[in-house]
This record gives C-alpha cells, structure tokens and sequence, in this order.
C-alpha cells in the first residue's frame, strides 16, 4: 500500500490571479488570456481528483509573522481557516486537512533529517488559497479533498537552497511511498514566474529564464536544483525566487513525468504568470 | 558571502532586524480595528510598536522607498500601501520613476524585460 | 580567522537546581552534593571566559507554544528576555545575543541542509538560564558574555533523531570555523539526565545508562548518535531523551577532547542530575 | 512505527492535537490575572479554550492522571500544579500511586531504579 502522487501542478499564486476571480473580472482583456491558458488544465484537472493533496507555498505576512521564520514547516490540523489579509477573507472554503497523512509526512521526513517545523494551527493566504482556485475556480462549499499545507520560507534571506529543496520534494516522495494505506496524492508547487517587486529592477520579466524553467522543471529537474539563491536572484528577481517551491513539487514526482499543458502569461499585476501540469503516470 | 544584485533589495537577517518592529505594525494593520486606531493618530501608533524615528518618519510620510531601506519587507510595506487604496503596480512606480499607469503599461507590454 | 570553541559543557536544567540557587538553598542538605559537585568546573570556566557562548536547550512551555514546533531554532536578536514561567522570573540577568555570529550560523548551516527557524524575539526559559547559573552562579547585572540561544524540540515526539543532532553539531563546528572573526565560543548542551515526570514509571532513573552516556559522549559520541528514540527514552525516560543536546555540543568539538571534570547526582528534584565539562583544546 | 513502552506516555502529534485547547489553557496560567479570571470561574475559563467535556472534568477535577491521558502534555499540565502549589514530586505520586512523601524518598534512595 502506498499513498501515490498522481499529478504535480506548478503554479503562481499572484493574489490578483485570486481577485480577478473573486470579482468576476476572468473575461477582462486584461486578464482573458491567463485564466483561457488554464482551461485545458482544469479540465484533465476535475477528471483527475486525488484523495489528498499538498500545497507547498509560502506566507505573505498573514498566516506568520517575523518573529519565527521556519525554513520549512507542515501543517497538522484537520482545518486551515482562510486568512484575513487586511481587506476580508476571500470568499472561498476553508481547508480541511488531512491530520494522519501530515503526521506520517512528519515522522518520515524528521527521520530522514529534514528540520520541519510543526504547525498545529495555521491561517492560510493567497500564496496557498489561489493556487487552490487555479485547480478549482468554483469549489461551492468545499475544496474538492483535503489538503496539507508545507511551507517554505522564500523571503527572509537564507532561503533554503534550490538543491535542498528538491531534496525535500524527493524525500516526500519517499514518505508518501511508505504510507500505510492506498490513496491519491495531487501536489502544487506554488509561486514564480520571474518578478521584483521593490528596488530599481521592479516590474523586471525575464521570460527567456522562465522558458528555460519551464522546460527544465519537466526534463532536468536536477539542473534547476544546482542553480544558487544569488543566480535565482538575479534571473528571476528578489521575488521570484519563490520558483524553488517548485522544485519540492517536481521532487515528489517520478523521474519522467508527462506534461499535460503548460500556460505562459505577462503581467498578473507584476507578474510572469506560469502554470504546468504534470501527469505522474507517464509510463 | 552574497554578491550585491544591482537595483534588488535582499531582504537578509540584518535587514529584517532593522524593520522588525517597523514590520510588525505594517502586519498589524490586517485588523480593521488598528487600521482605525493607526489613521486615528499615526505617530502615536508608530511609537506604541517602537519605530525609529527615521522609520516613524517614513510611515507618515508614506515614504515607501525609505521603508523598504529602513528594513521594510515589501510584503508588509504593502498592508500599509493597501489601507491607503494603492496597488502594488502604484509601488512598482515608485520604485521606478514612473505613475502608476506607465508602470502598468511597462508590465502589460510584457514587463521590464531591459533591466534584467 | 574563525571562532573557536574552547569548552564545551554538557549540565542538566531542571528548574529546581535554579530556584535551588535562588533561594539560597545550595548548602541544604538535599543540594549540597550537588553543588560541590559544580565546584571545580565552576573555577575552571572562571578562568576560561569565552567572548560569546551558545546554549543548546529546549523551550518547556514558556517562549514558545504548541501551535508552532520547531525542530531546531536559533536566535538572532541583540537581547532575550528572561521569561517568566509563572512564579515570577528568575532573578537573574537578561540575556545579551550576538546576531552577526546568529546569521553568520544560519546562513552556513542553511547552505549545509539544516532547516533552521529563526527566532527573532524569544523569551528564555529554565532550560535556557539554569544552565547560565550552574556555569556562572553569580553574574551580577550580565553574564559573563553574550550568548546565542540553539532550540531544539524534544518535547514532541519527532524529536530529531541523535544522528541528525550530532551532523548538527558537526555542522557548527564547521560553521564556527569559517566565522572571520577571531573569537573564542564556549558551547552548551543541557538536559537529563535520565527521567520520567509522568506515567507509572514516574520517577525512573537509570544510572548503568547514563553512566554509558557519560563515559560515551566523551570518547565515543558515534555511539550515542546511533540510538533511536525509542532506545533513549526506553533507557532514559520519557524526559531523558532530551539528552540529545549533548550530542550536538559535543559534535561541535574536536575528535579528541579532555574532561576537565564531571558530576552525577541524585536526584534534582525527579531528576538525574549530570554535567561534564570538555577542554576543546586537548593537544 | 512507534513501539509503546509501558508506563511511558509519549507525547506525540496526536496526543499533541488531541490536547492543543487544554495546553493552551496551560500555558495561559504563565500570566497573573489569567490565573485570577481561571479561579474566579474554572468552569468558563475552560469554555472559553474550547476544552472537550472530559478535559474541562479533569482539569477541575485536578485529575492529573486523565489530563494526561487526554492530551496533556507533563510542562503544560505543571503549569496548573505550580498554580495550586503542587511539585512535581507530587504529580510523580500521583502518577505512581504514592503520597508525595513516598515519592520524594524513593527520588532521594536514587531513584526509582527498579521500573525501568
Ligand atoms: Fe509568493
Ligand atoms: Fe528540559
């Protein structure tokens, strides 16, 4: 028996992608051209639901404040309320999480010397809730299954690096290998494409990076793991380094996975806007 | 040893010791009822977190560059951007020389691609 | 250049040897053994001041809560308030930090595969001062040098496993000497001994094993990272187990040190009270 | 996978969760006038942390045993004994079906070195 990564799904977690949604805007010029790029996704997505998944994201501010920056840390609760960030909740579903499947994570991932940090309550944010919208734009009362926060600090210099973070994708591939029951695991990478969003360099695109990204993130996952936070920093900006929560994802995932669609969209707000979807039972 | 990124604030430990209380009124502002009492009597509420005075400064000044050189991380100068009704695209602006609609122009044309 | 670590001392912290001390107690009869024992490794640290110290300890309720478990946390701040625990602080002096040796830490031991939580603002406990007090019984108005607190969880099981606490400790000692600055570090690692505070072997204490651990953590620390938690808190209790923090002390130091002096006693309150002290500088 | 060891509760992530609103309590006692409202109405004071009905029975009951058993961790349930005056040496009566007295000369004849 064995806990089985059937996707991966790498994507922004911009908040405006979530208020366009939230304020009907989908069909604006402006936006059109994203959420159109994300149909073919959610399609084969709905046809698809695991029983579980995982969101590896980040906080902005909302969930956790600077006084304690964990590198990594999971959640263990059986619900996740949606944050407050200063202008009401966003009118979606809370969270309900999946408590034995996070404690197995845990136990696994500590033995296997990974320093998580364990949260046993937790608001999540847009870095977690609009990655969720991307998957399902209209949950009703529910996310479509339960789902596990992990959290990586990606804007307190050292974040961890791009190699530890594939290294922690592999070992919770590991972990959902040895889980003693049969069920579906989904998995999103959150975060990216390239932005800044302070300093002189702010508004900065670098879409030949995040060609190379996207490509690389399906084939050679391991040259992505070598690049270091300073390259990361200067190719896809002070922000976009969050692009190595992909990695955690891609980690999770078999050695050769199947794209099922990959979308490339500028600006959502000042942002390079990426989605790939990956089927993990390429065979 | 990190090299220096030109025009990128790295929001390292240093930076975040400097912006720590600065920071922690910038997340305190996601309760309506601070929001109240900061607009109420910004310098006092700056003083209750323990702002320097620079940083005092700053806040009421919505000096939004000198926040982020004060210790600022954009991610919480940007509670305070929103309560005033601005955008992030407003704060890209600033940083940049540009209004708010150049910058967004700048991003809707396909981003910065020239300052990478 | 580098900080070198010239002792290293490994002392329990239960609250009571600190109120003991406090109220003035030492020479009761209950106490005195005890704090005789302290005796010649008190004079010798006097000699040996170093120019900062970490601590290796674990919260118990005060600094931190349950809703947030680190694994392993480390300081940054310029100051850590004593905490009070409930009684009152401890009559003793704040704690000065020393952030540019905390980040030069965190980053090295993050670029190492350790996934820190930073600790911006931290109240310390008991686990934190007592070891202060059983080094320098009277500080006065400061301790005797700025000191970095190192949190580890041993309170909720997945404890970090002994193996990964020595690697931690080894990944200091690596850290400490790329440090460029010329300085001196003395560094503690506080717990046990053997115990159990609750369940119907309240009360156990194990002396064969911590004699083992003793003559081990000295000569053979390898041994000591080889045993699993349900070894340590089997041999050592529930509570023992926290003896784990011993092994990252000890990986920070050299192969090959010399026992200045040490000490078993018991009880401290329900506890086995142990402490050694190491010479780093054995030639 | 965990094997058990008799006589030895391990406080663990679902002990952990099954006990968070009772430690939070706990911990809650670190702070004078919390204890004062927590004496003042014990009752409502273990509504208010959302205590589970045989948590908020043992917690006035003052059953040490079951607020172990049903989540309690040793640090946080010790927070309540310092508020009564109770020692740990107590709890370990408690815990092992002795008088506090029992309990401190079995610690002070070394320990009880028999049980494990
Ligand atoms: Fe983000
Ligand atoms: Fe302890």
């Amino acid at each position: 028996m064995s806990a089985e990564v059937i996707w991966g799904l790498a994507t922004s977690h911009v908040p405006s992608i979530g208020a366009a949604m939230d304020r009907g805007k989908t069909e604006d010029p402006n936006w059109k051209g994203l959420f159109d790029g994300y149909r073919p996704a959610r399609e084969w997505l709905a046809e698809h639901r695991p029983d579980v998944a995982i969101v590896i994201y980040n906080d902005h501010a909302n969930g956790i404040d600077l006084d304690i920056v964990p590198t990594f840390g999971i959640g263990t609760a059986d619900r996740y309320t949606v944050a407050d960030e200063g202008f009401g909740k966003r009118p979606v579903p809370d969270v309900i999480g999946d408590p034995d499947l996070s404690l197995h994570l845990l136990e696994t991932l500590v033995d296997d010397g990974f320093d998580l940090t364990v949260f046993q309550e937790l608001d999540v944010d847009h870095g977690f809730t609009v990655p969720l919208s991307v998957w399902t734009p209209d949950p009703g009362d529910a996310w479509p299954c339960p789902v596990i926060p992990l959290l990586v600090n990606v804007i307190q210099y050292p974040q961890p690096t791009a190699k530890r973070c594939y290294a922690l994708g592999q070992a919770i591939g590991r972990a959902l290998k040895s889980y003693p029951k049969d069920i579906t695991v989904g998995i999103l990478g959150t975060g990216g494409m390239s932005h800044q969003l302070a300093g002189a360099r702010a508004g900065m695109i670098n879409p030949e990076f995040d060609a190379m990204f996207m490509a690389a993130i399906e084939s050679d996952p391991a040259k992505l793991a070598a690049l270091s936070r300073e390259e990361l920093i200067r190719e896809a900006g002070s922000e976009g380094i969050e692009m190595i929560m992909w990695l955690i994802m891609r980690g999770a995932m078999n050695e050769r996975v199947r794209k099922v669609h990959s979308h490339y969209f500028v600006p959502a707000s000042n942002t390079a806007a990426g989605l790939a979807l990956f089927d993990n039972r390429a065979s | 040893m990190r090299s220096e990124i030109p025009g990128t604030p790295v929001f390292d430990g240093q930076t975040s010791r400097r912006g720590f209380r600065m920071n922690k009124l910038f997340m305190s502002l996601r309760f309506a009822e601070n929001r109240e009492r900061f607009r109420a009597d910004e310098g006092a509420y700056c003083d209750e977190f323990g702002l320097s005075p620079e940083q005092r400064q700053a806040v009421i000044d919505r000096d939004w560059q000198a926040m982020i050189d004060l210790g600022g991380s954009i991610f919480y100068v940007y509670k305070l951007a929103m309560m005033d009704g601005r955008s992030m695209q407003y704060l890209g602006g600033v940083f940049t020389g540009m209004t708010e609609e150049e910058f967004v122009a700048a991003m809707r044309a396909g981003g910065r691609t020239d300052v990478r």
